[in-house]
């Protein structure tokens, strides 16, 4: 039995001027499933993330996240809910600390709410205790444990990606949308990475749809592939398929036969 | 500081037909007003719109200036009204002082604003380049309270007029004008399609708007880009001279603080035309400024106290900025 | 005037207290949450007339149309925000220019009710002085009789010593409020969104009403300052608000340190001197100018300052370099 | 189709630093006049970064990209601005942000044409022989051209500057793939016509089979190097796209299958 998709976007469509970078795209991915997003250059892969995280506005199309409607919906609303993403070029808070980059993405915060801080300081302090305690524990868990207090504006390139890993996690998402997670990571560091993301998925039930380009990784750790060109899904299915799929090579390497049939396994 | 950046979205095509529409739209509403309305008169329309005119192409002449300074350089100039009121006090000095016409007051109007432009570009802004547009917009404005002060100091903050007679009336059929505005109508009509005609013929006017419009193309396409930024405050200086000297005559007297009140008008017509557009911004400044006097028509559902004008512009900017928030003729650009 | 005059110094502190909470309202929205506000004058000419019309016209309580000053600049802050917050920065320094400038505007043109050029005073026409601070002066002057009575204040007790006495614990209480709230996970919502607001909105922050918070506590502590000057003043004209007051409040940030909470009454401090200490310039060459002229170069100075503070500190005075370079 | 000579652009050990992660770790590549010379490789692999350092428009930290002038000449590009590079006779085709979007078809032209000599007439007349679809849209605004009018118009507007190199950086972005082989056609006309050509494409296959010689790059480095039909045959070009490329020892990776997770789950 085929468990209900805990996100669905069907015929979803997107233009920039006279471009479709979304073309009538349909992806769908399972509970606790990690599912990969694959594709060439402009395939419209980073475009799809922006329309199913809120980023952009579908012109057409339907979104279903836990089987509520949501396309339309802004990105902190879809956040708040369990679908949170990262970006291609990380997005950290350069003049503020590695720990308060984590600490802000902490829920339920109290503190946040207008005078809170001065109003009720006790359970403002007791709810930070408890994130920065988690905050730490993740840190530790990527490795950025030491540079806790560092302006995250010192971190190099696969450290900023670490970091906004991290700072998804402290969301607590059921779906983690993630965009080249491993891109400039540490080679050993990225491989205790994947392990972690199995590890979520196993142990916190988490699902995860992930843009990656290194194929053997990506055939290494998903459950399912879902290949993109010029804005449309042209090919879905288990890995193995993929990897053999013929129209999915061309589209990396451009010529012969477009026409091809798409390989595609059964549709959740 | 980063603003939300999206891929680079491409100008959405028609936009230049949307515009033409909104204005055709004015016009007709006016004639049907003209028309129902038993209030309306027909020379007072005449004077508001040759007032139109020359408040427009002040607008207009400034706005291209700060649109095209904002498309190559990235700076919000905050300073640019008082490039107006340098361009006045030159010409004053011209004018008054050593007592030549003023055609030719005009003229050493544009040199010094240009002059004086050229200089703030290779002291201050060139070499403060790529600190953020809050940073040199703050820049621009101590560069305006240095401007506006240095001038009452060294000219006085008396108020001042430039040697053309204040009573005489000119008359061109119903529409009656002292010979200032007579003087910056001529201006106007003159030069405000010279403008056009020099960014849409001419060899330097096109390189203007293909740096503005996409800069490291215009690079690769052969375009020295740091002669076309010269060139760009040259232009920019020259024109806000010539405005300041029209906005002088228009007025009939002007002081120090002259440029302040126009700096926000000259801005919204830059974002009504779209950032960086130098003719959106031609464009739009003469329709802000028809549109400012018109609303004062009789004919007008009774006309707008002519003291709401600038408010009429403030509800416009907002309006444009919740309808269109890349203005009319332009794109969203990403910083 | 002598240097060491106690009086006008008393003067130039109080006005100094009263820039340290305008400019902690521009802290607040600028420093703290990376919104260009250009126009903060406005605030402080809303709530300001606000009270005014209402006291003279209307005759309302005083306290009440303070209040009553206060809710308008807040609400004007939502006529700016709301259409401008979801924009780039450089809008929003734009719609603030404009909006600034149309309140001095029509402060200054509707006449019947502003008193045009004249202010407050000429609120009740020509012939009627109006007067809107009479349970101000009343408070003032219990306060100064206090102090002649204690021994140690007897010497300095003037009206505006008093007025140090209400406006800079004031200042200082608001400081610490703002330096605690800054220092909060509210705080750090400000901060994050200044930084990038779409990774504060990817981990699920409303970065639309948050930012409208930090503009609309900006307006309130604008407002309170607008209030505050228009007390110490008597009158209020729309040449107290011209659109370089805003500008001295981010002299006042640049010359603490944008970056700090509490180098703003330093910078304040600083910033009275500089501008008041300006007068003091009397020696050649500066004795060629008259005291008008030197009014001007006052401001020129000011505006010098601000070009070459942006130039070659940024990060202010008391600021720290390191931080500023990151990206 | 004819390499002959002294190369028209030789780079030596490139190196470079654009953005956070893409980077040039020391590129060589030689570009034989008269030669179509084809850089592929997968995202991210530094080929942009590669013409936009050629370019001048990132700044290279070391090596150098000597370029042999009309006359000969060798001259170093490395320091030298965009615009003077285009002066000795290169030209390119940004890759998408290809078009002064706001100014006409016809003025995109003549600010290309400014760097050639000659009358504007005849260039353009030239030029349009080769784009003949370009002609009824002459006086449209660029911004409202399909996009692959853009991607020709975006070449035809390097082309009418009668470079002696010209860099094509991704042409077929974004093209349907009709349109990609009408840009490849174009493209080996250009080359006919005797204009040396360094492209840099993601779409390998109709890229190299155009091509007489290749590089494949990845991760800022050559990878590969070989006659245009020897790398099209080359299984480890394939490799190279659907590879790994981070050299994991991905098999200590502990894989549970979906099922399995599924009944661990706590949700």
């Amino acid at each position: 039995m085929t468990p209900a998709p805990l996100l669905a976007a069907r015929d979803l469509r997107k233009r920039f001027g006279g471009v479709l970078a979304v073309n009538d795209a349909s992806i769908a991915v399972a509970p606790q499933s990690i599912t990969a997003l694959i594709g060439p250059n402009g395939a419209g892969k980073t475009t799809m993330f922006n329309l199913l995280s809120g980023f952009l506005r579908p012109e057409s199309g339907a979104i279903e996240f836990d089987g509520r409607r949501c396309e339309g919906q802004p990105s902190h609303a879809l956040a708040a809910a369990g679908l949170v993403r990262t970006f291609q070029i990380p997005r950290v808070l350069t003049r503020m600390t590695v720990l308060e980059n984590m600490m802000l993405a902490g829920t339920g915060q109290p503190g946040e709410a207008l005078g809170a801080a001065l109003i009720r300081p006790r359970r403002v302090a007791r709810r930070e205790n408890e994130i920065r305690a988690q905050a730490r524990e993740l840190l530790a868990l990527i490795r950025l444990d030491r540079l806790a207090g560092d302006y995250a504006g010192t971190l190099s390139g696969g450290q900023r990606k670490l970091l906004e890993f991290g700072r998804a996690l402290m969301t607590r998402p059921r779906l983690l949308l993630l965009d080249e997670p491993m891109a400039g990571v540490a080679p050993t560091l990225a491989l205790q990475l994947l392990e972690h993301i199995i590890d979520l998925r196993a142990t916190r039930g988490m699902t995860f749809l992930v843009i990656e380009h290194d194929m053997e990784m990506v055939m290494a750790i998903s459950d399912r592939i879902v290949v993109m060109d010029e804005g449309a899904v042209i090919a879905e299915g288990l890995p193995g398929e993929i990897q053999r799929n013929e129209r999915v090579i061309a589209a990396y390497l451009g010529g012969i036969d477009q026409s091809a049939p798409a390989v595609s396994g059964s549709r959740a | 500081m980063r603003t939300f950046a999206f891929p680079a979205e491409w100008p959405l095509a028609g936009k230049r037909r949307t515009t033409v529409g909104i204005v055709a739209a004015i016009v007709t509403l006016a004639l049907v007003a003209a028309v129902v309305s038993p209030r309306a008169d027909f020379a007072q329309f005449a004077q508001l719109v040759v007032n139109g005119v020359i408040t427009g192409s002040i607008l207009a002449l400034a706005g291209v200036g700060a649109t095209l300074i904002f498309g190559i350089q990235r700076i919000a100039n905050f300073a640019h009204g008082d490039f107006l009121t340098i361009g006045a006090y030159a010409a004053f000095v011209v004018n008054s002082l050593l007592g030549q016409n003023l055609a030719l007051a005009a003229v050493g109007a544009m040199a010094a604003v240009a002059l004086f432009a050229v200089v703030a570009h290779f002291v201050l802004f060139r070499p403060l380049r790529g600190r953020g547009t809050v940073a040199l917009a703050l820049i621009s404005v101590g560069l305006g309270l240095v401007i506006r002060n240095g001038i009452a100091i060294v000219a006085g903050s008396e108020i001042r007029r430039f040697q053309v007679s204040q009573s005489d009336v000119i008359e061109l059929g119903v529409v009656r004008l002292a010979p200032g505005q007579a003087v910056a109508i001529a201006v106007a009509v003159i030069v405000a399609p010279l403008v056009g005609l020099f960014l849409a013929r001419t060899r330097v006017g096109k390189r203007m708007r293909a740096v503005a419009d996409n800069r490291d193309l215009a690079a690769v396409a052969g375009i020295d880009i740091e002669r076309i930024a010269v060139y760009v405050w040259i232009l920019a200086g020259a024109l806000a001279g010539l405005a300041g000297v029209m906005l002088g005559l228009e007025q009939g007297t002007f002081d120090p603080n002259m440029g302040v009140g126009p700096l926000f008008l000259i801005f919204t017509a830059v974002v009504l035309g779209g950032i960086g557009s130098a003719y959106g911004a031609l464009f739009a400044g003469l329709a802000l400024g028809l549109a400012m006097e018109l609303s004062t028509w009789d004919g007008f559902f009774g006309g707008l106290d002519a003291k709401y004008k600038p408010v009429l512009a403030f509800v416009v900017l907002i309006l444009l900025l919740l309808y269109r928030p890349q203005g009319l003729l332009g794109r969203a650009r990403i910083l | 005037m002598d240097i060491f005059n106690v009086p006008f110094w008393t003067f130039v502190a109080v006005i100094a207290g009263i820039y340290t909470i305008f400019a902690l309202g521009l802290y607040v929205q600028y420093a703290l949450t990376g919104l260009p506000n250009f126009g903060h004058v406005a605030f402080a000419a809303l709530a300001a007339y606000t009270m005014a019309i209402l006291v003279i016209r209307f005759a309302s309580p005083m306290p009440l149309a303070a209040l009553a000053g206060l809710l308008v600049a807040v609400a004007f802050s939502f006529v700016l925000g709301i259409p401008t917050l979801r924009l780039r920065a450089d809008y929003l320094a734009i719609a603030t220019v404009a909006g600034g400038e149309i309140v001095r505007y029509l402060a200054l043109n509707l006449q019947g009710l502003t008193g045009g050029p004249l202010g407050s005073i000429g609120m009740l026409g020509p012939t009627k002085l109006a007067q809107y601070n009479g349970p101000w002066d009343a408070l003032i002057r219990r306060i100064v009789d206090a102090l002649k009575e204690s021994s140690i204040f007897a010497p300095v007790a003037s009206r505006d010593f008093a007025m140090l006495l209400i406006v800079w614990p004031l200042a200082l209480l608001l400081l610490l409020v703002f330096w605690l709230m800054a220092r909060s996970p509210w705080g750090r919502l400000m901060r994050a969104i200044r930084e990038d607001e779409a990774a504060a909105a990817a981990v699920g922050k409303n970065v639309f009403r948050a930012k409208m918070q930090a503009l609309a506590l900006g307006a309130l502590l604008g407002g309170l300052a607008g209030l505050l000057l228009a007390w110490q003043i008597g009158i209020v004209t729309p040449d107290d608000y011209q659109p370089t007051f805003t500008f001295y409040a981010y002299l006042i940030l640049i010359l603490g340190g944008t970056t700090r909470i509490w180098a703003i009454p330093f910078g304040a401090a600083l910033f009275g001197l500089l501008y008041s200490g300006t007068r003091f310039l009397n020696f050649f060459p500066l004795s060629l100018f008259d005291s008008g002229e030197r009014a001007y170069l006052r401001l020129l100075l000011v505006g010098l300052l601000l070009i070459v503070l942006m130039a070659v500190r940024p990060q202010g005075l008391l600021g720290n370099r390191r931080q500023l370079l990151l990206q | 189709m004819n390499a002959t000579g002294d190369p028209i652009l030789s780079v030596r050990g490139l190196v470079a630093r654009y953005g956070e992660d893409d980077v040039l770790r020391g590129v060589s590549l030689d570009v034989p006049a008269g030669a179509v010379v084809a850089v592929i490789g997968p995202n991210g692999s530094g080929k942009s970064t590669l013409l936009k350092t050629i370019y001048g428009l990132v700044r290279a930290r070391r090596g150098e990209v000597v370029f042999r002038d009309r006359d000969g000449g060798a001259r170093d590009l490395v320091g030298m601005r965009p615009h003077a590079i285009t002066r000795l006779g290169v030209n390119m085709t940004p890759q998408l942000a290809n078009v002064f979007a706001d100014m006409s078809v016809r003025e995109n032209l003549e600010i290309g044409a400014e760097v050639a000599g000659g009358r504007f007439a005849d260039r353009l007349e030239q030029t349009l022989g080769l784009f003949p679809a370009l002609k009824p849209a002459l006086p449209k605004r660029a911004a409202t051209l399909s996009g692959g009018q853009r991607q020709m118009l975006g070449i035809a507007r390097a082309l009418i500057a009668d470079p002696r190199l010209l860099i094509l950086d991704e042409p077929s972005a974004g093209l349907a793939p009709a349109v990609v082989d009408e840009v490849f056609a174009k493209v080996n006309a250009i080359n006919a016509a005797g204009v040396s050509i360094l492209m840099v494409e993601q779409k390998a296959r109709q890229c190299l089979a155009l091509a007489d010689y290749g590089y494949v790059l990845d991760m800022g480095q050559n990878r590969m190097e070989g006659a245009g039909k020897a790398l099209l045959a080359d299984p480890a070009v394939i490799d190279a796209y659907l590879g790994s490329r981070s050299r994991l020892d991905l098999s200590a990776l502990k894989r549970r299958p979906l099922s399995e997770s599924n009944e661990r789950g706590s949700q």
